[in-house]
């Protein structure tokens, strides 16, 4: 197997790429968002019919024109958004296409060994039956995963596979994906996570703005080059790490508790601090946030806004304390992607543009231009559809929205994922700039540079626990990384008193 | 529950057995039971509007020789509709049950209606009275206007079996095989209201109801006159129908009879028009707007199938157009109908008294019990209600 | 940066953008007018008569005010992204009904009381749909059931007559003249020319609709709603209360309906407004308002009314039979649709 | 491994609202049986599955179509052009060809129907009720405004033979119905190409991912809804001898309510075709008891509102509460309850001491 290549003349996406991956290696393609991997390789998927170049499979030129013939040939991919179907049993899911039969009729039996078997390999006990929507969404990542390896590819795309999984879950992955090296699959693997690339990958393809930049074998690249040629720059130089004179207390939270999610949380954040907030998939981060903002109910504890006590019933109330939310997922929860930029920023300000009822959206266009400004959102036209920028632009938007409000307590929830270095860096130092005019930040990431470069200290959560806190003198990647992995029998208040 | 069920049966059994064993002479409980039925007066009873509940059309309808092929002659040709107008006169019955003749008294009779309606609330009130009177026992079914559903209530009225049925078809084309059914199971059937195809009259025992298009053809000539009276010397009476809800008899008696019947009476009056917007008074007022809108002045009367949203909505549009000069008449006997009667609006209406109509199927039936030979077909009287005479039919039926 | 690429796709697509803009409202507007003008040549080619005047024109509209009005309300719920209120024929019939009942106690109560019952039918439907997100259709469809059952219940499958229920004379022609009323009477000198009540409700419903949609708060928070339910939850907005206070919105036009309709027929009954639901959808898509919500305006809604009115008045004038009228409606309906879906679909937006 | 808790995946309560559709059918049919007067007996069963059959038939399509996550308003209308076409067209021809016909033209619909839906991307719902309007003006336009009525012999023998009793309960329409309901339930449940319908339903580009035609498969699921509408359409009117105007006109309300009573989700790839026939019995069951205890139609309107009501409501709760507790962890409420159980002990040891 051998030989993938393809040429698209004239086309914005992916501009004349040719590109290869042998049996059995891992291929790692970087790059920043919008450069073109995601579409490069969904071509290789079938997804579109009217790409232009040539694609080769062992060296015959094919016409991958839908994921069937894909498939035919052994290409399986595994989306960066899931692609299961909610209301449909894992089985089915998992056998799409291809359910086994006995005759003319489906081989139950055999679908629910088959679906068990493969369910076993990514280390998942589930019932076959179980509809997707009854089981968490990490599970339904590995279960996504265990979907294209059914397929016995030879061919296998992994596009970002592991955002949604934990570090066990993660080992456990590289593993299987060690196992198919061995047996001669030929694997891509797209992601942004640089430390992944570099521990499975054999070659790596840099791409930019729809070209390739290169193509080299690991051993031939360090990070710093990596990046480099991604964005021209080192990623390091960005944090600047200055210590920030913070200010008096703002939020505390005492014994905050949703019953399965969180228990007895205990924390307190300081105006003009980042505090960040470290844990692995799972550890109760998001529903920590979600809870501070009213957007599910608590089940005890207080919560205490500049000494007063704050526990806003719904997202509004939040705001009107003074308590904003920066959702992780943004095309879903964070933007309407039909709607303009301007509609976006000023979303939020609705209630303080109005007067007696009556929305005047030009009070804000003072504040609009000067957030497109500052966070470089491009294209500069605020009338411009959400849905039609790049992911980076989409997320400054999302930004702006929150940033425009002024929220005393700003929670952000995987503020750069699946961002462009460039956005990333811009993103980067706007929180910098919010906590410098003190407003206090909750920084929640999985990107530990970031967690570490911005935070003033760092909380890690564990299994719905908090269990320790870190200074930032104390915090290393590896060091919080350690913190987040390690079990801590004991409850919270005893980490926070030791 | 299921031992419940057989008791049930059982009792049913044993009691159809003992029925059976009193053979066909009547016996001494049967005669006293006719006695007491016969004597029973109907004629005491009142609708709602202080009108006799049973009157029997004094005129007698004249049936004409069959043309070999109505379907030949022109829509305009009253012969044309022989078979839906005549329905029921010339039917071969086919295997009617004999009278048992031993009174109506005790006897049960299922009804079973179109759907519900405010009309169909007072039909069944007339029936109830009767019944009342005849100490019949009177159970009422509706299908709210689904034939499956009708259906259905027949499939169980045959189970049920009563002493008769009454029925109003909710499609005079379907009713043939409805009919047919009950036949079948030995009940004897009496259609009401809507003509049905003339196959449907071989099923049952009689027919009775408005005689839709004779009343129609009568209010057709009074409109017709007034017409006449109102543009004398006119060479040309542009009229134009709003029609009923396609489907069932009216739609056909009450536009097409008065057509047919003055293309021979006043062959001046010439029809540019019809429409079948519904019972929705906006929807009339838009389709006569339009047509004010497009015949201009020429537009000389209107006939609408309905008196109460149709005529309203007529009226709104003239009052639109600023017309008064329309001649307008309308068949039913509703209370918006009669109101613009009084108003000096509507010219005329016809009379149908929907408590007559539920009355009379039940009289006929009782009749039926009673021994005595019973027509083919029984019509309710036919009255004009115009200005003159309005006010003795307050307050309406319904 | 790939962010250039994009914003020459982008450029392209604002241009697109206007086009959308174009063909929602300006477009329903061309396409009314594009019928306005058939009627000129059928009339011109002496098919049809009296088309082109002033009487004609404000029959059209009058004769589709009350459907205006309801389709105007109902909007508020398709604009929430909740698609229809099927509940609103028997929040017509309802409101009617219960108004006639009260027309024992005078005029003004008799109102009151319609637009209670029509609130408690909003309500009903902005708890269970705006809280609970059950499926609009679906609910509105069983709420209009039971409000049926209601009716027939508590009347009896009878109807009942403002003039033997009213308490005076007055109480009752008052009733009578809310579809009868001349706000302005001999428009232009023609004595005939006037306008009615139920013609400047919808304009005035229109007016009110266009500026709540456009020009506040709610309607702003509306539009984030309905474009993306769970990011403008997640943005502090509270979806419940406005996907709610659409419902109630479009009871309450309903309920202006109901008591219209009740006033022109003259009598409260079960199915006063049946068809409303169907008709008001229809001249809302027609309008260019998006079932998916979010896009559309009640300006539109009213071109998709007008457009209804000029079909019905132009097939009447040539003289086709209503129920054949039904093809080409809906045939038009389903043109009208497939071109706005197309040219949305031209930009990937396929969710017309 | 995952350490999640599993959600309501297994218990008593999981299984009531799994099987929801049978509890209300087996209660019906016991709370009619006991108190309904001379309701359970041969004869007004057989009614009830005489009545049931069209629209049980109708069903079949539209949940179809629902499990594809799409919406059939113009079912109704395809029952009566069926039942027009089938009877209009055997003075001419007979029933052998007018029969196919009738099928051929609810299957034609059906494909207008989905080529609309996948190729011009209009919404179903649209797309449905324009094809009804026009419909309902097409079969004005055939008839006329008359019904159609078969008086001749032949034609009543088969609406006899249609109506007449094979053994209790089963008539050769019923049959008819209870085959394409078995077939459709076997095809749906137990083969590739009758679950790619609950893919297509549940997630397109799932289903496209996976090689599945999605909108072939959407086109078939409409066509399909047009034949079973004819089917029952035809079949009915056959029995009848007569295709009445509107005979279909209330076919569409009450499929719908029963589909979604049954348990398909409006939101597609939920549900089957088993349990709409048996939700059809089940309200065809109440109707009748409602009937046998001379309540009038304001009773079974209201009572068919109220069960629509119910479960809607239900249901829309149901995923409110399946929200909240989504990814709830088990360790943690396990943790929870142990310190549940350790207060009680530590108050039960205080209050000794």
């Amino acid at each position: 197997m051998s030989h993938v290549g393809k040429k698209f003349p004239g086309t914005i996406a992916v501009d004349d790429v040719s590109f290869e991956v042998y049996a059995g290696e891992v291929h790692a393609l970087v790059g920043e968002n919008g450069a073109g991997k995601s579409t490069l390789m969904k071509m290789l998927a079938g997804s579109f019919d009217d790409y232009t170049g040539r694609i080769l499979i062992n060296g015959k030129e094919v016409a991958l024109h839908s994921p069937t013939v894909a498939k035919k040939y052994g290409i399986g991919m595994i989306y960066q958004e899931l692609s299961l179907a909610k209301p449909i049993s894992i089985a089915e899911n998992l056998l799409v296409g291809r359910l086994p039969k006995k005759g003319p009729f489906l081989d139950r039996k055999r679908i629910d060994s088959e679906t068990r078997s493969w369910l076993s390999r990514v280390g998942l006990d589930l019932d076959p039956n179980l509809p997707i929507e009854d089981i968490s969404p990490h599970e339904a990542q590995l279960v996504e995963i265990a979907k294209v390896l059914a397929n016995k590819p030879c061919i296998l795309v992994m596009d970002e596979p592991t955002s949604a999984l934990s570090r066990e879950e993660v080992d456990r992955l590289f593993e299987i994906i060690g196992q198919l090296k061995n047996q001669g699959l030929a694997i891509v693997y797209i992601s942004h996570h640089l430390p992944e690339i570099f521990a499975i990958a054999d070659r790596i393809t840099v791409m930019r703005d729809g070209k390739k930049v290169a193509t080299k074998d690991k051993a031939e690249m360090t990070r710093e080059e990596v990046v480099q040629m991604m964005v021209g720059h080192s990623e390091r130089e960005f944090y600047h790490g200055q210590p920030r004179a913070s200010g008096g207390e703002r939020l505390r939270v005492e014994a905050l508790t949703r019953k399965g999610f969180f228990h007895d949380v205990c924390f307190a954040a300081r105006a003009g601090e980042i505090l960040g907030i470290c844990g692995l998939a799972g550890a109760g981060r998001t529903e920590l946030a979600r809870v501070l903002v009213g957007l599910d109910r608590k089940d005890s504890g207080k919560v205490f806004l500049d000494g007063r006590e704050a526990s806003p019933r719904n997202m509004a109330a939040a705001l009107r304390l003074g308590i904003a939310y920066l959702s992780e997922d943004r095309k879903s929860e964070g933007l309407a992607l039909r709607l303009s930029i301007k509609e976006n920023v000023l979303a939020g300000l609705i209630p303080m543009h109005s007067k007696a009822g009556v929305y005047l959206p030009e009070a804000g266009s003072a504040v609009l231009e000067s957030l497109m400004r500052e966070l470089s959102i491009y294209p500069r036209d605020p009338s411009r559809t959400v849905g039609n920028l790049s992911g980076g632009n989409q997320q400054k938007v999302l930004l702006a929205k929150w940033m425009a409000c002024g929220p005393k307590v700003l929670i952000l929830d995987e503020p750069t994922r699946g961002v462009d270095i460039g956005a990333k860096m811009i993103i980067h130092a706007q929180i910098e700039r919010l906590a410098n005019e003190g407003h206090t930040i909750i920084l929640i990431s999985s990107d530990l540079p970031e967690l570490v470069g911005l935070s003033d200290r760092v909380m890690i959560m564990r299994k719905g626990h908090f269990i320790r806190e870190m200074a930032k003198e104390d915090c290393t990647e590896e060091s919080v990384l350690i913190a987040a992995n390690t079990d801590v029998a004991r409850p919270a208040q005893e980490v926070a008193h030791g | 529950m299921k031992k419940a069920a057989s008791i049930v049966a059982f009792v049913a059994m044993a009691g159809i057995c003992a029925c059976g064993a009193f053979g066909q002479a009547l016996s001494a409980q049967q005669k006293a039971n006719l006695e007491a039925s016969l004597k029973v007066d109907t004629s005491v009873l009142k609708s709602a509007d202080n009108q006799s509940l049973i009157v029997l059309s004094s005129q007698k309808k004249v049936i004409p020789a069959r043309p070999a092929d109505p379907d030949a002659l022109a829509e305009t040709d009253p012969l044309h509709w022989y078979d839906m107008e005549y329905a029921g006169w010339n039917a071969k019955k086919v295997n009617i049950p004999q009278s048992p003749a031993d009174g109506a008294i005790g006897k049960k009779i299922i009804l079973i209606v179109h759907g519900d309606h405010p009309w169909t609330t007072a039909c069944t009130l007339g029936a109830m009275k009767v019944a009342q009177a005849c100490s019949i026992k009177l159970k009422v079914l509706s299908p709210n206007w689904d034939l499956a559903v009708q259906n259905q209530m027949i499939d169980q009225a045959i189970n049920e079996k009563p002493d008769a049925i009454c029925l109003i078809p909710l499609d005079a084309k379907a009713a043939v095989q409805q009919a047919r059914k009950i036949n079948d199971a030995g009940i004897p059937l009496f259609l009401f209201n809507t003509l049905t195809q003339a196959d449907a009259m071989n099923y049952c025992v009689a027919w009775t109801g408005p005689d839709d298009f004779g009343q129609q053809r009568k209010l057709a000539r009074v409109w017709a006159d007034e017409m006449q009276k109102r543009n004398p010397g006119a060479k040309e009476l542009d009229v134009a129908y709003v029609q009923h809800a396609p489907g069932g008899s009216p739609y056909f008696a009450r536009c097409w009879g008065p057509m047919s019947e003055l293309s021979g009476y006043a062959k001046t009056v010439k029809t540019v028009a019809k429409e079948a917007p519904g019972f929705d008074a906006d929807k009339a007022t838009q389709v006569v707007s339009d047509w004010l809108t497009r015949f201009g002045p020429g537009l000389k009367g209107i006939f609408a199938a309905d008196d109460s949203a149709q005529a309203i909505g007529i009226f709104e549009a003239f009052k639109k157009a600023g017309r008064t000069d329309i001649v307008v008449c309308a068949a039913g006997n509703s209370k918006q109908g009669m109101d613009l009667v009084k108003e000096g609006k509507l010219f005329a209406i016809t009379y149908q008294t929907a408590e007559g109509d539920g009355a009379l199927t039940i009289k006929t039936a009782a009749d039926w019990f009673n021994g005595k030979a019973i027509e083919p077909v029984r019509y309710l009287p036919q009255k004009i209600i115009t200005k003159a005479n309005v006010d003795s039919f307050y307050p309406p039926q319904w | 940066m790939a962010d250039q690429a994009i914003a020459k796709a982008d450029a392209r697509s604002t241009a697109q953008g206007r086009f959308i803009h174009f063909v929602n409202v300006i477009g329903i507007y061309f396409a009314a007018l594009l019928f306005v003008l058939l009627g000129f040549a059928l009339q011109a080619a002496g098919v049809i008569t009296n088309f082109a005047s002033a009487q004609n024109f404000l029959n059209i509209v009058d004769n589709v005010a009350m459907l205006g009005i309801v389709a105007v309300g109902m909007s508020f719920v398709t604009y929430s992204g909740s698609m229809a209120d099927m509940s609103v024929p028997t929040t017509m019939a309802l409101s009617g009904i219960v108004a006639v009942q009260f027309l024992k106690v005078g005029f003004w109560p008799a109102i009151a009381a319609a637009f209670a019952v029509g609130l408690v039918i909003g309500l009903v439907n902005a708890v269970v749909v705006g809280r609970f997100k059950a499926n609009p259709i679906i609910w509105t469809l069983a709420i209009n059931y039971v409000c049926m059952g209601i009716i027939r219940v508590v009347w009896v499958n009878k109807q009942i007559y403002p003039d033997m229920i009213a308490s005076t004379k007055d109480v009752s022609q008052a009733f009578d003249a809310i579809y009868r009323l001349e706000v302005v009477k001999g428009l232009g000198g023609n004595p005939l020319a006037s306008l009615r009540l139920p013609l400047v409700m919808m304009v005035a419903i229109v007016i009110i609709g266009q500026i709540v949609l456009s020009r506040t708060s709610f309607g702003a928070q509306l539009k984030l709603t309905g474009s993306a339910r769970k990011a403008a939850k997640f943005t502090g907005v509270n979806v419940e209360l406005i996907t709610g206070a659409a419902f109630i919105v479009a009871a309450i036009t309903a309920t202006l309906g109901g008591l219209t309709v009740t006033s022109l027929s003259r009598v409260g009954a079960y199915y006063n407004g049946a068809g409303y639901d169907f008709r008001a959808v229809t001249a809302i898509v027609i309008g260019g308002m998006s079932l998916s919500g979010g896009r559309g305006s009640i300006i539109g809604v009213l071109g998709g009314v007008l457009i209804i009115g000029l079909i019905n008045n132009i097939m009447t004038l040539i003289g086709i039979p209503t129920l054949s009228q039904d093809m080409i409606r809906g045939a038009i309906f389903i043109t009208v649709v497939g071109i706005n879906a197309k040219s949305l679909r031209s930009l990937g937006r396929d969710d017309a | 491994m995952t350490t999640h808790k599993k959600l309501d995946r297994s218990g008593a309560l999981s299984w009531v609202d799994h099987n929801r559709i049978y509890l209300i059918f087996v209660v019906a049919l016991l709370v009619m049986t006991a108190f309904a007067p001379k309701f359970f007996n041969v004869f007004n069963l057989t009614t009830i599955s005489k009545t049931a059959a069209m629209n049980a038939c109708v069903a079949i399509g539209f949940t179809i179509v629902m499990i594809c996550g799409h919406l059939d308003l113009s079912i109704g209308t395809v029952i009566t052009l069926a039942g027009v076409v089938g009877l209009g067209l055997k003075k001419y021809v007979g029933y052998e060809i007018s029969v196919p016909l009738a099928l051929c033209s609810g299957a034609l619909v059906g494909l207008v129907n989905g080529l609309l839906v996948t190729k011009v991307k209009i919404s179903s719902f649209i797309v449905t009720l324009g094809t009804m309007t026009i419909l309902q003006g097409l079969i004005y336009q055939i008839t006329g405004g008359n019904s159609i009525a078969l008086s001749t012999p032949d034609a009543f023998s088969v609406a006899d033979f249609l109506g007449h009793r094979l053994i209790p309960l089963v008539t050769p329409r019923v049959l008819i119905t209870l085959v394409l309901v078995l077939l459709f339930q076997f095809l749906l449940s137990s083969t590739r190409w009758g679950r790619n319908f609950y893919m297509v339903g549940g997630n397109k580009s799932t289903a496209w991912l996976g090689g599945i035609e999605a909108d072939r498969q959407i086109v078939v699921a409409f066509v399909l809804s047009g034949l079973l509408a004819a089917t029952g359409g035809v079949f009915f009117a056959m029995e009848s001898s007569a295709a009445t105007r509107n005979m279909g006109d209330n076919s569409l309300m009450y499929v719908l309510s029963a589909t979604i009573i049954g348990g398909t989700a409006m939101s597609g790839g939920k549900g089957g075709v088993f349990r709409s026939f048996v939700a059809i019995l089940a309200l065809e069951i109440i109707y009748d008891g409602i009937i046998l205890f001379g309540l009038g139609n304001e009773v079974k309107i209201f009572l068919a509102g109220f069960i629509l009501a119910v479960v809607v409501l239900y249901e829309a709760y149901a995923s409110y509460r399946h929200d909240r507790v989504v990814g709830q962890r088990s360790e943690l409420l396990a943790e929870l309850s142990a310190a549940g159980r350790g207060n009680r002990s530590t108050d039960a040891a205080s209050s000794r001491g």
